[in-house]
């Protein structure tokens, strides 16, 4: 593989979660309260923990994902957060947050697979569009357990 | 022809024989000696070959029945009645769960009442051939056994096949019974009841026409009539010492009110018509069972649903019920203090004064070799005496 | 077979009058000690065909004994049948639940029993007292009292059972391992306590043989 | 005497001629009957383990043994009957008795062994040649020695109950309670499923007995709010009753409600445990709800001094403002925290906890504090459009509905959500003339609301729309068109249920006057401050097994209830007060952790 | 049935007249009165036939109930004559006279509630039992299963498990009361 597009691939990558990271950063600036901030906290390490996972990647020249994309449980495209998370915002509207910033990862990462010509870095976005496939599942099951419990 | 009709009434009061003088023998008629009904001894003193004396000595069944019971809830005393008289379980379950019933207001359902019936003339026909078996074994005719025991086993099938069990049938619950008759049952019973006729043909024809049987029951054992009250004689030994008593008629339980049959009595009242009224008591018994699977319901529940019996509490009262089993009064004491276990129950068994008082007094003047036969004819069941 | 014969001390029939004592054995019963090779396996075969059962009805298995002994089941077929007296048998079968008045007679039927002889034990109430497991007449165990070759369980076993019983009996004498005699002879002391803690008026010889 | 005496006799010999009575191979050919009662067998999966078979049999010979394999779960403790055959008597009451219909006999009759220790044996898990026997003892058809039919429990005609708020459950006269209370087999299996594990077999035992004082003080033991529970409990204990099995589950709820309601306020006191003496600590608790006051109860009794902050004007929380009047009556509620507050348990109603009484506060004056503030903001629909003005929500309905304010839901009313909250809403909104329908995005069966609550609302008229996932609301002049999409439910991953998944083109739209939302509701804890130090997790404190917070600071935070368990229910919240109470004053009165 | 009742109660001071059954019926008198009650039943009003004859433990009341239990044939009707005796000092007159078989209920009584009967033929003879050292074993006080526990052995080796208990254990061990 082209070393040089698999470097640029992977900080591209990196840049998308850093950008990730700051949005929850910027959503815990406006958190009034400890049940949120911590909430946001969860989300945002998970998000350090990709670019920490994609930075050694990129010095250790392997990629360990797993292909398997998550089942789509279709809330994403459903749920509207009409606006931005207020001081004021519970769960569920950090979640949806969440869910949607996922979705908009997913559906990144689908268009450059899309796009890309050489195999193997449509590999390596097939591979990223599978991991926030997961992730959005993942928050998708705390909606669905937690927030819409009767529906 | 020896004792042919002669009414020898023995001695009300003991004889006080003087055991030094050396002319005496005093020897133990069981527990373990086959001249014994079922396990009790008769400690008899002779003189030559006839006794003079004779002490009964009961309790080596005695396994507590009536403390137990009161341990036991009221349900859970159903399995355990049935034990105290192994040849006839069923006159106790039926008189245990009648007793249970009438304390507790308790309505049996029509069906539950033939099949009661039903039971209970089964196995007093099955009681009455091992009975015969062992009556004609006491004087040395052994080939009746051989006939009767199977005829007995052939109802025990019955009771197997509708019941599950084939001793203890365990099967007339408090409430009704425990299941109905299974597909067919009803013409096994018939079948059945055909062969143990022709059987008892048989029997009739071998034990009764038979001289030796003749000569040695004939005179044997004679209870005159007024023992009946005195003793508190029931059952087939007092009717045939001419006292026309029996409680399926006196008492008119279950469904025998509507049944057909006439009370036989006898008069001579000694071992040789004891046991031919027994004869005709199990031909009765024959033409009963063909008239309860003739008339009894074909549906309907056959168990009245009772309160859990976990927790079943029995309103206080004391009551009780009796029932005619073939030897006689068979009946059932028992007093509920309104808890979930009896206070008291006491078994009436007819043996008590037939195996006891009676047996003991008309020994006296016996010949030793009789005495087996003498016991056998007042056809007596130590566990009722001793529960 | 142990090679060690215990000889206890001479027992001293104390249960019985002064007078009296001398009338009975006053030794312990001993191990049997068997013939050699062939000559015993043939002994064991002609035992184990003529089991004679001493007609003791000791409880309500008894009444299982009668449909077996004629014609429908006719134990006679099986070399099995009953015999008045302990001296003339060699199975004592123990018909259930004993009460301590009928356990004296056991154990002293079982006593006058002649070797080889076997016992045979019906119901639950041998095993662990049955129905009558909180009676304060029955016994719980029979195995505590005298030495039990062939346990059927049942209540009551059937007529069937009992044979399948007898025949399991055949193979265990034929086998060589009916050990019950020689148990009562090793243990004798330990049966004879069991038996004199719960038969309080013990008016019997100590081993009545 | 005459000759025939002497020949008739001999004619015995024609039965040489005859077959022969004796049956040739007796053990091969005489199997027990179809019905004989032989060796026990038992179906172990069917058995629970409650050990009924042990309590009827007289003879003791039944032993509950644990198995290899088998751990106790909800509904079978895991257990399995020993039979010793030194003890049956074959008397089959077991298999009569039998709740589950597990156990039964087949018809083998033969064991025979020279070691009488063998005569034992688990059926169904100690392999025998009689396993599976189709042959042998069962129940008879129409007969059972239990009764698996629950005594009829007296409701209001759905007609007239949709009418008013009159309580629909009438409640049990004596004789009724304790026939159904003679159902109880008292295994306890409830026990372990019942969140505040209360000692069931005994106060049913106490209604069989008529001792309702005895009950009474069983249920205190563990639950001050009989009254409520005994109405509004989600009953997990009758699920795993072991008479449930085969037939109706004992009715424990409706038992406890008798108990509570037989006894009068004025009587608690007698039945009830006394006050222990004053500890001198002080112990403030928030939320005024189940979990709140149990704890305020336990602490009290105790001896320890409780104020419980309250935001809203009435004590209760859900119990009063989530739960309808037809379901629990207030003068019932007001009765069980009548009771807490008798013993000295101070309540300051409608005074929050957040600005001006902070938890730092509290912390400074008590020496702890117990969070027990529930769910009270309810989620939105999260659809567009969730802001039109007839989208209402569940649970400020049902509280405005309390405070006996002006509902104006209108004629036609769509309920979103498939909970309690929405059934009580859409029986609520019944109870005020509309026509309701219940929209909800998976299946009748998947629905979380209690199976009764579902039957009763769509009995008493309200139309339920199933597989309907929400999509927009749209405004209708003024009022409010709400558009859902049908759904098809798709199994997706093996082992997970089935997801509502969009027909593509199944659109369908209504024009409501009220939509209600109930799909979920949401914690309150803008009240905790950062400062305060407690450690939370997805809108969770996070509370170790006794309900302790990790929180920095000298009083000890405690938390329990909705606020922090996964149940949501009243009676995990009682369960968690009482931990909570039971920790605290283990905490205060130094008698270590 | 009433107008025994009342002869009885005449002559006796019998009470408590109970209608139990259509055929049954059951009255108390004094124990001191008892014998001569049964025998003018027994041989002037009919009722012949003793059924049976037993003892009821009232230990609350500190009393034994003696239930004597008597058939008049003719009129297909039963009689249970109670009385109450002082279970501290339980003796009553003997009625071996007046049925033949009234000695064996005695001895029964005897040995298993320690009732006396002065004069009754082999009253002191062990009944059923042999050699018992233990109280009359009919009385409620007398625990059948302690005894048997105390003096037969039974088989070593059961154990079983209360359900509640064991989920209890495995469930939720936490809870301790």
């Amino acid at each position: 593989m082209n070393t040089a597009s698999f470097q640029e691939t992977l900080d591209f990558a990196i840049g998308r979660e850093r950008a990730a990271v700051e949005f929850y950063r910027e959503l815990t600036g406006k958190a009034a309260f400890a049940a949120q901030k911590s909430a946001l906290a969860e989300f945002m390490a998970m998000e350090e923990g990709h670019v920490a996972m994609l930075t050694g990647m990129k010095s250790r020249g392997a990629v360990n994902l797993s292909p398997g994309a998550a089942v789509d449980l279709g809330l994403a495209r459903r749920l509207a957060a009409e606006e931005e998370p207020t001081a004021a915002m519970d769960f569920q509207d950090i979640l949806v947050a969440a869910i949607k910033k996922e979705e908009r990862s997913g559906d990144l990462y689908r268009s450059l697979v899309a796009a890309a010509l050489d195999p193997d870095v449509k590999a390596i976005f097939e591979r990223l569009e599978a991991e926030e496939s997961r992730h959005k599942r993942y928050f998708e099951e705390l909606y669905e357990t937690q927030v819409a419990r009767d529906n | 022809m020896r004792r042919q009709n002669e009414h020898v009434i023995p001695p009300e009061t003991r004889a006080t024989p003087d055991l030094s003088s050396g002319k005496y023998l005093v020897m133990w008629q069981g527990p373990q000696h086959p001249g014994i009904t079922g396990n009790m001894s008769l400690r008899l003193v002779a003189d030559g070959d006839t006794v003079v004396d004779c002490e009964t000595h009961v309790g080596y069944l005695h396994r507590g029945f009536e403390k137990l019971m009161e341990r036991r809830l009221w349900m859970q005393n159903f399995p355990l009645v049935c034990r105290i008289a192994v040849p006839e379980p069923d006159f106790n379950e039926y008189c245990y769960a009648a007793a249970l019933e009438e304390l507790a207001g308790v309505t049996v359902p029509e069906k539950a009442v033939w099949l009661r019936t039903l039971s209970l003339e089964m196995i007093r026909l099955a009681s009455f051939l091992m009975w015969i078996g062992g009556q004609a074994g006491a004087f040395g005719h052994g080939t009746i056994a051989q006939w009767s025991v199977t005829m007995r086993d052939y109802v025990l099938d019955l009771f197997e096949e509708l019941s599950g069990g084939r001793i203890y049938h365990m099967y007339i619950i408090p409430g009704g019974v425990r299941g109905d008759v299974p597909d067919g049952f009803l013409d096994h019973v018939l079948e059945t009841m055909q062969v143990i006729k022709k059987n008892l043909d048989d029997i009739e024809l071998v034990m009764f026409h038979n001289a030796v049987f003749k000569m040695r029951a004939v005179g044997l054992g004679y209870i005159p009539p007024d023992w009946v009250d005195k003793y508190g004689i029931t059952g087939p030994n007092a009717r045939s010492a001419g006292v026309a008593r029996d409680l399926r008629k006196d008492l008119g339980y279950l469904a025998y009110p509507q049944l057909d049959f006439k009370l036989i009595t006898g008069g001579r009242s000694d071992a040789f018509e004891r046991a031919e009224l027994r004869l005709a008591e199990m031909y009765q018994s024959i033409d009963l069972i063909r008239q309860i699977v003739a008339r009894m319901p074909k549906d309907g529940p056959f168990r009245e649903r009772l309160p859990n019996p976990l927790h079943w509490k029995i309103p206080a009262g004391e009551t009780y019920v009796a029932a005619e089993c073939t030897r006689g009064e068979y009946g059932f004491y028992v007093v509920s203090d309104g808890g979930d276990k009896p206070r008291r129950v006491a078994v009436r068994g007819p043996s008590y004064t037939h195996a006891v008082s009676v047996m003991e007094r008309l020994v006296r003047g016996v010949n030793i070799a009789d005495v087996a036969g003498l016991m056998v004819s007042l056809h007596t069941y130590p566990p009722e005496i001793e529960r | 077979m142990s090679d060690k014969k215990i000889i206890p001390a001479p027992l001293a029939n104390e249960g019985l009058p002064p007078d009296e004592r001398g009338l009975f054995c006053d030794a312990a019963p001993r191990e049997y000690e068997p013939a050699r090779g062939i000559m015993e396996d043939f002994a064991n075969w002609a035992r184990s065909e003529s089991l004679w059962i001493l007609g003791f009805g000791t409880g309500c298995g008894a009444i299982e004994l009668r449909p077996l002994m004629t014609s429908r089941f006719d134990m006679y077929r099986y070399g099995i049948q009953p015999r008045p007296t302990p001296r003339q048998s060699s199975v004592f079968v123990i018909g259930g639940y004993a009460s301590v008045k009928t356990l004296k007679r056991i154990v002293r039927s079982y006593e006058q029993m002649m070797g080889p002889k076997f016992v045979v034990a019906l119901g639950s109430c041998t095993i662990n007292g049955g129905m009558y497991w909180d009676s304060y007449n029955t016994i719980k165990r029979i195995d505590q009292y005298i030495p039990v070759d062939v346990y059927i369980t049942g209540c009551m076993p059937r007529p069937e059972a009992l044979l399948a019983g007898f025949q399991e009996l055949k193979k265990i004498i034929r086998a060589g391992r009916a050990e019950g005699q020689n148990e009562y002879a090793r243990n004798f002391e330990w049966f004879k306590a069991n038996q004199k803690k719960v038969i309080k008026d013990w008016n019997m010889p100590d081993y009545n043989w | 005497m005459d000759i025939k005496d002497f020949i008739a006799p001999f004619a015995v010999w024609k039965r040489a001629f005859e077959k022969p009575f004796t049956v040739k191979k007796p053990i091969d050919e005489r199997p027990g009957a179809p019905r004989y009662r032989g060796f026990h067998i038992n179906d172990a999966d069917k058995c629970v383990g409650c050990g009924t078979c042990e309590a009827i049999c007289m003879n003791r010979a039944i032993d509950l043994v644990p198995v290899e394999g088998r751990d106790a779960k909800e509904g079978d403790s895991g257990l399995r009957p020993r039979v010793d055959y030194g003890r049956c008597c074959w008397c089959a009451l077991c298999v009569d008795i039998c709740p589950s219909g597990s156990l039964n006999m087949s018809n083998e009759y033969v064991w025979i062994d020279s070691d009488p220790d063998v005569f034992r044996y688990t059926p169904g898990v100690e392999p025998k040649p009689w396993d599976g026997s189709a042959l042998g003892y069962r129940r008879a058809e129409g007969y059972r020695l239990l009764d698996g039919t629950r005594v009829p429990m007296p409701e209001l005609d759905h007609h007239e109950a949709v009418k008013s708020f009159l309580e629909l459950v009438r409640g049990w006269s004596r004789e009724q309670a304790e026939k159904e209370a003679d159902r109880c087999v008292s295994c306890g299996l409830c026990i372990a499923s019942c969140p505040a594990h209360m000692e069931i077999p005994g106060y049913i035992k106490a209604v069989r007995d008529g001792d309702l004082e005895t009950g009474l003080r069983l249920l205190y033991q563990t639950n001050p709010f009989p009254e409520a529970c005994g109405r509004i409990c989600t009953h997990r204990c009758e699920e795993a009753c072991s008479i449930g099995t085969d037939g109706d589950p004992v009715a424990i709820r409706w038992l406890k409600r008798y108990i509570a309601d037989q006894v009068e306020l004025a009587d608690y006191s007698k039945a009830l445990p006394r006050k222990e003496a004053s500890s001198g600590k002080r112990v403030a608790i928030v939320g005024a709800g189940p979990g709140g006051l149990s704890a305020a109860y336990y602490l009290a009794l105790l001896g320890h001094e409780v104020t419980v902050h309250e935001k809203d004007e009435a004590a209760g929380g859900m119990l009063r403002y989530g739960i309808p009047e037809y379901r629990l009556p207030y003068p019932a509620l007001d009765k069980d925290i009548g009771y807490i507050e008798s013993l000295g348990v101070k309540i300051e109603r409608g005074a929050p906890v957040g600005e001006g009484r902070s938890l730092a506060s509290l912390r400074e004056r008590f020496d702890a504090v117990f969070l027990s503030t529930g769910l009270p903001a309810a989620y939105g629909l999260d659809v567009p459009g969730e802001k039109h003005p007839r989208v209402l929500d569940g649970v400020a309905v049902l509280a405005a509905a309390t405070r006996g304010q002006v509902l104006g839901l209108g004629a036609r009313v769509a309920v979103v959500g498939g909970g309690n909250v929405a059934m009580d809403a859409a029986r609520t909104a019944l109870r005020n003339g509309a026509s309701v329908d219940i929209l909800y995005r998976r299946r009748e069966e998947d629905m979380p609301a209690d199976p009764d609550e579902i039957r009763e609302a769509k009995a008493e008229g309200a139309r339920l729309v199933e597989k309907a996932i929400p999509l927009e609301v749209k405004d209708a002049g003024g009022k409010a068109r709400f558009v859902w999409n049908e759904a098809t439910m798709v199994q997706k991953e093996a082992g997970k249920r089935p997801v509502p998944e969009p027909i593509p083109g199944a659109i369908h739209e209504e024009i409501y006057d009220s939509v209600i939302s109930a799909i979920g509701q949401g914690p309150e804890l803008s009240y905790i401050a950062e400062a305060d130090g407690v450690e939370i997790r997805r809108f969770k404190p996070v509370v170790d097994r006794d309900g302790l917070a990790t929180a920095a600071g000298k009083a000890p935070v405690f938390a329990g209830g909705d606020l922090v368990n996964d149940r949501k229910d009243a009676i995990s919240a009682i369960a968690d007060g009482h931990r909570a109470a039971s920790a605290i004053d283990r905490l205060l009165s130094g008698k270590g952790a | 049935m009433n107008e025994l009742a009342k002869e009885l109660a005449a002559r006796y001071g019998a009470r408590d007249w109970h209608d139990r059954r259509g055929d049954l019926s059951s009255t108390v008198v004094d124990p001191i009165r008892l014998h001569d009650t049964l025998a003018w039943l027994k041989d002037s009003a009919g009722y012949a036939h003793l059924s049976f004859a037993t003892a009821v433990d009232n230990i609350e009341r500190g009393v034994f109930t003696l239930t004597y239990t008597v058939r008049n044939h003719e009129q297909g009707h039963s009689l249970m004559v109670h009385a109450d005796v002082d279970r501290a000092n339980p003796v009553v007159d003997s009625i071996h006279l007046l049925w033949g078989q009234g000695w064996t209920y005695q001895r029964e009584m005897k040995e298993w509630f320690g009732i006396d009967f002065p004069g009754s033929p082999r009253v002191d003879e062990e009944f059923v039992l042999e050699g018992w050292e233990g109280p009359p074993m009919m009385r409620r006080d007398f625990d059948s299963l302690a005894y048997s526990d105390a003096t037969y052995e039974g088989r070593p080796g059961r154990v079983t498990h209360d359900p509640a208990t064991r989920m209890q254990e495995r469930l939720y061990p936490e809870a301790g009361k």
